[in-house]
């Protein structure tokens, strides 16, 4: 399987979730700390799990998620 | 009298709008004035009256021109963009000779600008946005206790004189809280308005119009337009006048940098200089009659201070008519005045004469 | 005396409801009074102040540009206020937030760690309570009991029963200003 | 003696401006006839465009308000919304409702108010002389459209009741023609139907009138009357495009 | 190494102020795909709305206007008749599109002007602090509906593409959300149809795209959507309501 | 040389405007100028250019500051109520500082007025009609010969100072047929724009905004703004002036009502009054230097001739700031001032004093 | 059979012949003469042949026509 | 000489047209010239006149309120102008329709019965020729070469032929007025 690499920019994550509901593999959380602008970033918690749909990306509304596929 | 309460200026406008007897609304959304519809769509079911969020500020004016025509006391608010595209409707109003109340809460200009407090829609206001030769009474408050004050007052003047009045203020009066209190109830009976189209039972047609399709007709009403408005002039100026016993030079401001020019010359004084103030509060019919007083005193010097790049000193410069030295400054864009600039504006001209 | 303050934080912060609740007490006890709001450009979740003036005179400008108070909510308003307040003016440091020094020497400062004070108390929402019994302790703006006063015609009856919670973490401020 | 055919009261004794053969004519005949037969005229306020018809103030014995250009939906809300038991009808040329005003038509349709419009559709500005029209058909020459109007440079002609009928707070939207008696008869009918819906609280009612233009399109007035058959009729379909009155009210 | 998502070329790298979860953010990208992908961005001018938009010439990384409040439609014109061989779009929202820009919209596509219009509805006045829209659902709560829009006060939401379809100008509309991936990707595929619509030289082609307000809707990003695809959906409807692209050139 | 031809005002002008390169049109029906657009729909599409009805004014000056960001010189002419409804559109091309030039054919007002000549739009055209700090150039023509030499004028200022430009004329202007020379050629290179949208190949993108959210950058652009009309008030100010040199009174007015006072001076010097006469051609900037001049050499005795109730009359009175008697005439509504009716009024300054 | 009068304002007649053309009887007739208005004014010149249908009268648009049955 | 003239009559009888072809006469001629029209409120059928100024010296108002001449060719507009036309002035009145006299005994009244030569020419629509004919011999305003000269230029080609026609209906004023 391929590894898909899934990048967060953290500092421009709104911490709106919608990435979270979009993940069909569950794999994205919203992190304790809270960035520069006040919010919880999301993060991806088990990344080997990623079958890099993008999903998430798809439906980030801040670009904040990169995806690569190696 | 009525209990304090610390309202916003856009809510109390609107409010000293609905005791007025104000009916009918029709605006549309626009910063810094939401406040304005928000509560009336609140207020105005309640009172039995009929609020409308119109399509455009365009539609707005002319759902105001409708409900004029129909007998209503009516407002319409806006700021500086929507007040633009109300011009031709309140050139028809003007025309047609019917009352209304317009509230212009200024924002920057020109164009989309900012959603800042100006003062840069004077010459709008004032001189006729619109085409043709019309005037609307315009008055322009500094407190929010006297934005509800001028709002009553407003509606009765629009009846008296068939004629819109404007509420020009600023994004500043518009979004702050100070203590208000209401202080005029709605007559108990409006005036009588035998012109109204309410349906011609027991009477012939009444006709609401701004059409004169002969020259010689339509300068006869261009001729009792402009009697009526001399009779503004005669009738109707107010404004206020601080320390002008012992000025040296005058402090001219309206709305809120007159609240800032005022702390300004209170500081100045404190320090020595001679300084006096006079604040226009009807704009149009301007206070000529106050400077008249000034120069005859013996005053020789003004200083304006406008939050425009310099609108309202043309009107200064025309009531001193040349018998004083009239100075300018202004703050644009959102910026206010500050207290101790002014300060140093008038050391300027007092300079080298004062302590 | 005229006091003019500054409230600033996040959006979300309650700091524009704390400044109401300021003008009012200043009403409630025959002042003048203004309140003035500003937000920055953006929608939601960007940073917000507002100015209040209570005051024996009448009001000039409700736009507070040389406030001799403020309260700092967060670290981008202490960047943003810091070099505003007058000499001899007061800052009131949410330092539960802000992870900085206040770098003025001629300031009173006053650091109360409200947040935690507030989340301590039941709800980090009266976080912004904290602060003004801080302000008024250190500031002599407004009495206490205006406070409270106001807070009751403020909020709607069915939230009376918040009361006691927003006045014990008034309480918590003015204590700490007192120390 | 019985009257078959006599002025109506809705109507004042003043000889219209009309150029000869216009049948802005006929349609104030019908709409004062509905207002006469329906008894409305004590309680009538009427709206008048700026368009050939500016002048109806003179002619309709109602009250009467002469709106802006393309805002008598406007006006007529704002009169409506003051005195609900009275009787509102805008009376609208093409430029006025389909061009400068399009917004409030739309809106007043979309707020389903309570109010009649009388749109008389000719396909050409008249009063100002005969320039292209929102309604102006393909290859149509107006002043603005020396050549006939032209897809590629001004578009398609909008079929305005067709677009209106779209509308949820549209009530009632027929479109009729005055081209010969059967026709003016069944133009009445629509007439009468948009101010009873409007009497019924039942809302937003429109009548779409095909209208002649004799002196710019160019035709004498029986010429004209054939052109609006064979043309316009064939661009603009008549009928009645929207009823929802019979389900009861919807305002 | 295989890039599956990243920035668009026709996005900036500047940070957006629109609120957590607001959808605009997924609509721009769509747009700056297309525009990427139909490889536009040396000849594409985009024109900004007045309305939660009204910074997008932050955004697209390509020439912007920034329009009037409604009067984005008569700004591309004029840019698309100066410039025939450049693309040009317009971004609005509902209240600047179907409410003050209502005449500029209809007949920018009656008249088949070949520009693309971006329609964002979000039932609501986003940028103002969420004041009723022409578009907002029967009951939905806003600050000028405070009690919920009510009929007889406000009338019907309007569903602006069966609207403006019923125009012989407009070449292609369609209505898409962008609720979730799939939907994402619908929404992705019509925009770039609309695109190509105009390169083509097809016509008017138009996309209104449902779209959250969580900020004024009172509801947290997740439940925004929710809502959108309950209440709004249901309204309004998804589809294509019109496409004569296939049919050649419509002008 | 062009030959000399017969034409109506408004084609005059449309043609001038073609000739000046104008290459987009936009516009709306209004008497009295309809024979521009509908000139302009034969005229524009022979040169390659294009010509769109709009569905309204408000439209029309949409599609024009459309048009202008993309690089076109680009015209549009209404009159009087269809100028209202662009005030709007006109407050954002100025802030956005987008060269464009605007026909008003003046006619009757307020509201729907009449279709007969007026000059009642002064204010509107000189003091901003619409909101915030800005100008228009205003050139006043008072011959179609002249409409036809300041249309040019007008493409050129307008990107000189990338600045609206407003031709404000009346219906006589527009109605009446005079000879007309075309002197100017379109420029073989039209001046370049850089700043214009037209994709962004190259380049970084190209922005046409006028939002400015942040107070402090408004104020900069204001200030910006203000000293690019202060250089207008410094270069383009136009005028003629007539036997200024012996001259006792001095006629003022423009356009229309200036031909008529010409022919009332001469007529007035003939029987041997010493009448003098200031006709401003460009209203925005008011050519002040004159009257310093005028009043510099003695004269103290102004009458200002206008077809409004007094407008421009202000600006004579700041011109002259109370160093002289500034009086005035007019006539309203469609009527035109009358020859003999100038000389009686010239008579009452001259009345005691002169043969 | 009824008599109709069939009474025609020639001051108000704008010569449209609109009324000519609806009469299906064909007894309506443009006048030679001409009003003040400068048209030619239309009349009846068969009156007894008319049914009194009143299409001319609805045809009118200038409320020339007034129609009586006896 | 400042020739101030107004043409008058229905809407159809071509005095606009004439109006303009008198001033383009006076500018082939070297002369100032102006063409004013004026409607009536009627949409069509009512009257029209328009004022023309054919001077020596640059044209004051373009609208003539004192007429030097007027061409008058209905009775309509003989009432509106007979009483404008100045002391002296001229009246050429279209005898075929206008059916009263002149009041007027201190002006030049010439009677052309416009409509019936024009008939007898071939085509109603020249009176309005006729008319001008009169009008030119009776002022000078301009020499018929001119008028020739600028229809020549104001016909469009195709219709040239009708040259001849109008030349003789100028011709047959001209005379008329001579007598
Ligand atoms: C704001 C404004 N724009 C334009 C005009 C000029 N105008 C008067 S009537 C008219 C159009 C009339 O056409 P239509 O509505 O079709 O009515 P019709 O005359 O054909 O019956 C126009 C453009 C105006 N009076 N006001
Ligand atoms: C002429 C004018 N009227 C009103 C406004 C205020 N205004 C700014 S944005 C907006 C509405 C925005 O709503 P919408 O178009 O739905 O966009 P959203 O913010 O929801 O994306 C309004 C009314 C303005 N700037 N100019
Ligand atoms: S690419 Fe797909 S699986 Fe991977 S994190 Fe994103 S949504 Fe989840
Ligand atoms: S969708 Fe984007 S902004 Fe929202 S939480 Fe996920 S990464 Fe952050
Ligand atoms: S111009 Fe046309 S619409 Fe107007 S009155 Fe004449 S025929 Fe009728
Ligand atoms: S207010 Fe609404 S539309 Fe605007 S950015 Fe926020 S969520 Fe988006
Ligand atoms: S009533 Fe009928 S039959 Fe009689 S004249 Fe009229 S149309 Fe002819
Ligand atoms: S229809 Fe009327 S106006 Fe026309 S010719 Fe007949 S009577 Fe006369
Ligand atoms: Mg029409
Ligand atoms: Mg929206």
């Amino acid at each position: 399987m391929p590894k898909n690499s899934v990048v967060f920019s953290e500092e421009r994550c709104k911490g709106c979730e919608l990435c979270v509901t979009a993940c069909p593999k569950q794999i994205i959380r919203m992190g304790e700390h809270i960035n520069t602008k006040g919010f919880h970033p999301a993060t991806i918690v088990d990344p080997e799990k990623c079958i890099g749909c993008a999903f998430c990306a798809r439906m980030c509304p801040d670009m904040v998620i990169e995806i690569h596929r190696e | 009298m009525g209990e304090l309460v610390l309202m916003k200026g856009n809510e109390a406008v609107a409010e000293s709008a609905i005791r007025a007897g104000c009916r009918f609304f029709a605006g549309y959304p626009i910063t810094p004035q939401n406040e304005i519809p928000e509560y009336m769509s609140r207020r105005m079911f309640e009172v039995g009256g009929q609020f409308i969020q119109a399509e455009s500020e365009v539609s707005a004016i002319n759902m105001i021109y409708g409900a004029s025509g129909a007998g209503a006391r009516c407002m319409t608010s806006s700021s500086s963009p929507g007040i633009s595209l109300k011009q031709e409707g309140i050139s028809y109003i003007a025309g047609a000779e019917l009352p209304c109340v317009i509230v212009n809460m200024v924002r920057g200009g020109p164009g989309l600008g900012g959603i800042q407090p100006a003062q840069s829609d004077y010459f709008q206001a004032t001189k006729g946005g619109g085409h043709g030769d019309y005037r609307l009474l315009v008055l322009a408050p500094a407190s929010i206790q006297e934005a509800v004050d001028l709002t009553a007052l407003a509606f009765d003047l629009a009846d008296k004189y068939r004629n819109p009045v404007m509420i020009l203020a600023d994004a500043t009066l518009g979004q702050a809280m100070e203590p208000v209190e209401f202080r005029h109830q709605a007559p108990d009976k409006l005036p009588a308005k035998p012109w109204a189209t309410t349906g011609m039972k027991g009477r012939s047609p009444n006709i609401i119009n701004s059409l004169y399709l002969i020259p010689e007709e339509l300068e006869k009403h261009n001729l009792r337009l402009r009697d009526k408005y001399e009779a503004m002039k005669r009738d109707e100026v107010r404004y206020e006048t601080s320390h002008l016993q012992d000025a040296e030079v005058v402090v001219v401001a309206y709305g809120t940098s007159a609240r800032i020019a005022r702390t300004a010359m209170e500081k100045a004084r404190a320090e020595g200089l001679k300084v006096g103030m006079i604040r226009p509060i009807s704009l149009f019919p301007f206070p000529t009659e106050a400077f008249d007083k000034a120069v005859k005193a013996g005053i020789r010097e003004f200083l304006t201070i406008e939050m425009s790049t310099g609108q309202m000193v043309e009107d200064v410069r025309l009531a001193t008519n040349g018998q004083a030295e009239v100075r300018f400054y202004g703050r644009v864009g959102g910026v206010l005045p500050v207290r101790d600039e002014i300060i140093a504006q008038l050391r300027k001209f007092t300079g080298g004469r004062c302590c | 005396m005229t006091h003019e303050v500054i409230m600033a934080g996040f959006g979300g912060q309650g700091v524009m409801l704390v400044g109401q609740l300021l003008a009012y007490s200043g009403m409630l006890e025959g002042k003048k009074v203004s309140w003035m709001p500003s937000y920055g450009p953006e929608m939601r979740g960007g940073t917000a102040n507002c100015s209040v003036v209570v005051s024996g005179e009448e009001v000039g400008s409700p736009v507070v540009s040389e406030p001799t108070a403020v309260i700092i909510m967060n670290r981008p308003s202490l960047d943003k206020f810091e070099g505003k307040v007058v000499k001899g003016g007061v800052l009131i440091i949410n330092s539960s937030l802000v992870d900085r020094q206040v770098q003025r020497g001629d300031v009173t400062v006053i650091e109360v760690p409200a947040n935690d004070i507030a989340t301590e108390l039941g709800d980090v929402r009266v976080a912004n309570m904290v602060a003004l019994g801080a302000l008024i302790q250190a500031t002599g703006a407004v009495k206490k009991e205006s406070v409270l006063k106001a807070l009751r015609k403020v909020l709607p009856e069915r939230r009376h029963h918040l009361l006691p919670m927003n006045e014990a973490a008034l309480d918590k401020g003015i204590g700490l200003a007192q120390q | 003696m019985q009257v078959i055919a006599k002025r109506p009261m809705a109507l004042t004794d003043v000889p219209t401006h009309y150029c000869p053969g216009c049948t802005h004519g006929i349609i104030h005949r019908l709409v004062a006839e509905a207002i006469d037969e329906l008894g409305l005229n004590e309680k009538t306020i009427g709206v008048a465009p700026v368009g050939c018809a500016v002048l109806a103030y003179k002619y309709f014995n109602v009250d009467m308000h002469e709106a802006s250009h393309g805002r008598a939906p406007a006006v007529a809300t704002g009169i409506k919304r003051v005195l609900p038991e009275n009787i509102v009808f805008t009376y609208q040329g093409d430029g006025d409702l389909a061009s400068i005003g399009t917004a409030e038509i739309v809106h007043a349709a979309a707020r389903g108010e309570n109010i009649t419009v009388i749109f008389v559709n000719n396909a050409i500005y008249g009063m100002t002389g005969g320039q292209m029209a929102p309604t102006t058909l393909i290859g149509q020459r107006t002043t603005t459209s020396p050549d006939g109007r032209m897809v590629e440079r001004a578009g398609y002609p909008v079929r305005v009741s067709e677009m209106l009928s779209t509308l949820d707070g549209a009530a009632y939207i027929a479109r009729v023609a005055v081209t010969d008696p059967a026709n003016v008869n069944k133009a009445k009918k629509a007439v009468l139907k948009a101010f009873r819906t409007q009497v019924e609280r039942k809302g937003f009612a429109l009548v779409e009138l095909l209208s002649t233009c004799p002196t710019n399109w160019g035709l004498s007035p029986r010429e004209a009357i054939d052109w609006l058959k064979e043309s316009m009729m064939a661009y603009y379909p008549l009928g009645v495009f929207k009823d929802t009155t019979g389900e009861g009210e919807t305002k």
